[in-house]
């Protein structure tokens, strides 16, 4: 697509639209949403870029390698918090039990391993909305 | 008359489901039977036992955590197996792709 | 709110019959688009916000252009 | 009690059944791959609806703790909370499955089933 | 400490999964190595976790340490960890072999991909099997369907693709029909763990039948899909036949039995005994097994593809199972598990030996056997073991397999079913037959001048001895599992 217009606005849309998303999961344990809606939404303005300036582009911004990790990154943390708590000797994924922070309720640096889960869902689902995205438009003929 | 033989079956069956739903306990407010001590549990001692607000966070992060461990392994899932499909290109003599 | 539950309601039965009678693919998903966001504005209603929020995300959103995106490769129309 | 007042009271539940059905004689009936994608989705959507529907309460609010409540009235977070879990998990085999409608395509050359059957009789298996 | 080893084994086998893809940039056999290792690991655990509940009592573990009515609860009993230990042992064998094949379809670069979604399905099927959630269930019964389907089309031929998008499509039905039941059981309860759902069910059945009555209908339609019983096994053929050899043994060995597990399950757990069989549901269920138990033979003779064979021959076998389920007796569900294990063994040993077969000629026609017994006599040794412990001849577990559930079939005074299995037993005769016939007494002139075999390798070998064995160990002295099976019913 070779349309100035369609170009700026989506870059300029595209940062309001992350900065939704990143507020949603970090809001999630205090407000309506979490790491899926946030998750998704970050998964979706990467999935406009694309449509917008070409996959080619996009793989530059979001390459495999990066894709591979995040993957990874997101269940990671969440089996990290979870075996926490089994060394501390409480059942795996214990919250405040096994000393994670409470904080004070109402606050976004409150509740435990609630917001840490949160990121890691955001991760995992951003990661994979865009490299599924990614695969499915891929040219897989050689 | 095989289509509609078909739809004749599913429209029997939608009355069968909805006459059972008449009878069951469907009145929304608090005297459901779902809506029971573990509920109010939740939404009594959510915020002291996890510290979060929303209460659907909290059953979501806190309470059913390995649930959405399942899930995220899910969509991990979903991406390996989407790469096992389209990942490798096909040889050139395997397409056949009838452009009409 | 009672009657806008059930328009609802009555408009999501419709589109999905809707979707199932039509022969364009195209016109199907974006039908289908519509009824994701009813459906999140029906979740909306019950007083799920947070499913709302990701049905109109990942439903509406995601699905729909992942849809577009097979049917670029594939066929428009269904015989 | 009149059928009609029944009917309103129980939409959300009469809703989720149809379109469980509606998406059920999709995939039965419709030979086009994609049309049977379509179909497992409106299905999906009728169970969830039925499973929000079961923690609705008639003058709840959200069950978000806001300054200056007191007392409220919350309604069933649970089903919120599985259904979140439940979408994702739909939209995870819909790629699947469309990824394999891809696949499909490029080595048949068609995505109606009754084609790929006729194709698939067609051809001697060779290995 | 040992309450925590079932979640450990779990982060284990999830951690293996996650980290294929880094390792595997170091050495693809270092990988190979260290799953080795971790699933013997897991092995040496799953028994020290049986020994464990069967001497001192259930594990009961609660996630986040809340009570089980708010969190998730694992519950590992005797049944829980025996058919762990049956899942975690399989899956050892059918990995060794799978370290060594690496002809069928799947191409190197895939091969990591083919551990990852190896590693995940262990996962679930650990999961499914600890877990006392029915939600929670749910979410592993989806992980596993889309593994399943994915070690099926991971093959780089076209016929995976229609099959298995067959397969993921019914899979999916099923699961939604599951989810569905679980709505209705969630309306009159409110509670999702097993224990409690069950002390609401058995009261609440006189004030709200209607519920109860349809989750029972749509739960078991939608594990009868999964698990392929008779009149939903449609997908069953094509998905088996069309897999990688590795995957068949496994989808056909664990993977099926792993939704009649959850069926039974539901069955004697959540619903209990007299209620599902007061619905009428144990006759349907008996009749579904026996039209399985003689359709899928009648099939199975019809079929020219050796896999496809194999596949129908599953359907009939699950009839079995069925079968030992619906009689609702101690006696009947001491033969369905019985039959579980064998068939499991069973067939892995079938459809690893005809791995062999392929891995030399590239064919799968059941025509082209005629001397195979002199080029592989190992593998084809151990096919003629297994095939006459399908067909249910003495000193092979199949046969007390049929002994037992005949046993229950006759306590039941269900005779018909006598003469059913018979039949079957018959049936299974005339396909299993022919091949070792052809394999041992025929001779082909055309094998006997090529000399140069290829050579098999050891990893692939050893799997199918071992398998063999256990075949007729447990076929002569049956009691080392009667043992254990009876300690699982007695405590279940």
């Amino acid at each position: 697509m070779n349309d100035t217009i369609v170009k700026s606005i989506t870059r300029l849309v595209i940062p309001f639209v992350q900065v939704y998303g990143i507020f949603i999961i970090l809001n999630g344990h205090v407000s309506p949403g979490g790491g899926f809606s946030g998750g998704a939404l970050l998964g979706t303005s990467l999935i406009l870029y694309t449509l917008v300036f070409g996959a080619i582009k996009a793989k530059h911004k979001f390459s495999h390698k990066a894709s591979e990790i995040a993957e990874s990154g997101g269940i990671l943390i969440f089996v990290t918090v979870g075996l926490i708590a089994i060394f501390v000797g409480m059942p795996f994924l214990t919250n405040l039990a096994a000393g994670f922070p409470a904080g004070s309720a109402g606050a976004i640096l409150s509740a435990g391993m609630i917001p840490i889960i949160m990121i890691g869902i955001g991760i995992k689902v951003a990661s994979t909305m865009i490299t599924l995205f990614h695969k499915l438009i891929e040219e897989v003929i050689q | 008359m095989k289509k509609i033989l078909i739809r004749i079956v599913f429209i029997i069956l939608f009355f069968i489901l909805a006459g059972g739903i008449f009878t069951m306990p469907t009145s929304p407010d608090i005297s459901a039977p779902s809506y029971n001590d573990t509920v109010r549990h939740y939404i009594d001692n959510a915020v002291e036992e996890t510290g979060a607000t929303n209460v659907v966070a909290a059953v979501v992060a806190d309470y059913r955590a390995f649930d959405t461990l399942g899930e995220t392994v899910v969509l991990f899932t979903a991406i390996v197996a989407v790469g096992s499909v389209l990942r490798v290109p096909l040889k050139k003599d395997e397409v056949e792709i009838h452009h009409e | 709110m009672q009657l806008f539950n059930v328009l609802l309601v009555v408009f999501l039965v419709v589109c999905a019959i809707a979707v199932e009678r039509t022969k364009d693919l195209l016109s199907a998903i974006i039908i289908f688009s519509a009824y994701s966001l009813m459906m999140s504005l029906l979740w909306l209603i019950l007083k799920a916000p947070d499913v709302a929020l990701t049905e109109a995300a990942i439903g509406a959103g995601v699905t729909s252009l992942l849809f577009f995106a097979v049917i670029s490769k594939t066929k428009r129309y269904e015989k | 009690m009149n059928i009609l007042e029944r009917i309103v009271e129980n939409i959300n539940y009469l809703g989720g059944a149809a379109l469980f059905l509606i998406g059920l004689h999709t995939v039965v009936t419709h030979t086009n791959l994609i049309k049977k994608i379509i179909g497992i989705n409106i299905m999906g959507t009728g169970v969830f609806l039925f499973f929000i529907a079961i923690g609705n309460i008639e003058g709840g609010t959200p069950p978000i703790w806001l300054e200056g409540m007191e007392n409220p009235i919350f309604v069933n977070p649970v089903p919120s909370a599985l259904i979140l879990t439940g979408i994702v998990v739909s939209v995870s085999v819909t790629v699947y499955l469309l990824s394999l409608v891809i696949r499909i395509f490029q080595t048949y050359g068609t995505i109606d089933q009754k084609e790929l059957a006729e194709i698939m009789e067609q051809e001697v298996p060779h290995d | 400490m040992i309450s925590q080893l079932p979640i450990i084994n779990l982060v284990a086998l999830l951690l293996m999964a996650i980290m294929v893809p880094f390792i595997k940039k170091i050495s693809f056999r270092a990988t190979l190595w260290l799953g080795g290792i971790l699933l013997i690991g897991v092995l040496v655990s799953s028994v020290f976790i049986f020994i464990h509940v069967a001497n001192v009592g259930d594990i009961i573990y609660h996630f986040g340490d809340y009570e089980s009515f708010l969190g998730i609860e694992f519950k590992v009993d005797p049944f829980a960890s025996l058919f762990t230990l049956f899942v975690g042992t399989l899956a050892f064998i059918i990995y060794v072999y799978s370290s060594g094949d690496k002809t069928e379809g799947i191409e190197s670069p895939e091969f990591s991909r083919y551990y990852v979604l190896y590693f995940l399905m262990l996962f679930a099927m650990f999961g499914i099997l600890y877990s006392n959630d029915l939600f929670n269930t749910y979410v592993f019964i989806e992980i596993i369907s889309l593994t399943s389907c994915a070690i099926i089309s991971i093959k780089r031929k076209k016929e995976p693709y229609p099959a298995a998008f067959r397969y993921v499509l019914l899979n999916e039905i099923g699961s939604l029909s599951f989810l569905f039941g679980i709505a209705m059981l969630y309306m009159i309860s409110g509670h999702l763990n097993i224990d409690l759902l069950a002390n609401t069910i058995q009261s609440g059945w006189t004030t709200l039948p209607i519920n109860i009555i349809f989750a029972i209908v749509f739960m078991t339609v939608g594990l009868s899909l999964k698990a392929a019983i008779f009149p939903f096994h449609i997908w069953l053929p094509d998905a088996h036949a069309s897999a990688p050899s590795t995957s068949s043994a496994i989808l056909s060995a664990v993977v099926v039995k792993i939704y009649i597990l959850v069926l039974i399950k539901l069955i004697l757990k959540v619903f209990g005994v007299e209620l599902f069989a007061s619905l009428g549901m144990d006759t349907v269920l008996l009749i579904f097994g026996g039209a399985g138990m003689i359709m899928g033979s009648i099939f199975a003779m019809t079929q020219k593809d050796l896999k496809r064979m194999l596949g129908y021959s599953s359907v009939s076998q699950i009839g079995y199972i069925v079968v030992g389920l619906a009689l609702m007796s101690d006696l009947g569900l001491r033969s369905a598990f019985f039959h579980i294990i064998s068939h499991g063994l069973t067939k892995a040993a079938l459809f690893l030996s005809v791995g062999i077969v392929i891995y030399l000629k590239k064919s799968r026609s059941v025509k082209g056997f005629e001397g195979l017994g002199f080029q592989i006599p190992i593998a084809m040794t151990v096919f003629g073991i297994a095939a006459f412990s399908m067909i249910g001849i003495p000193l092979t577990s199949g046969f007390i397999a049929k002994w037992n559930l005949g046993i229950a079939v006759e306590s039941a005074s269900q005779y018909i079913f006598l003469g059913v299995i018979v039949i079957s037993s018959l049936l299974n005769a005339m396909y299993y037959l022919p091949i070792l016939f052809a394999a041992f007494l025929k001779d082909n002139p055309e094998h006997q001048e090529k000399v140069s075999i290829e050579k098999i390798p050891a990893a692939m070998l050893l799997p199918i001895v071992v398998l063999g064995l256990s075949i007729l160990l447990i076929g002569i002295y049956p009691n080392l599992l009667m043992q254990l099976i009876d300690l699982v019913i007695a405590r279940l």
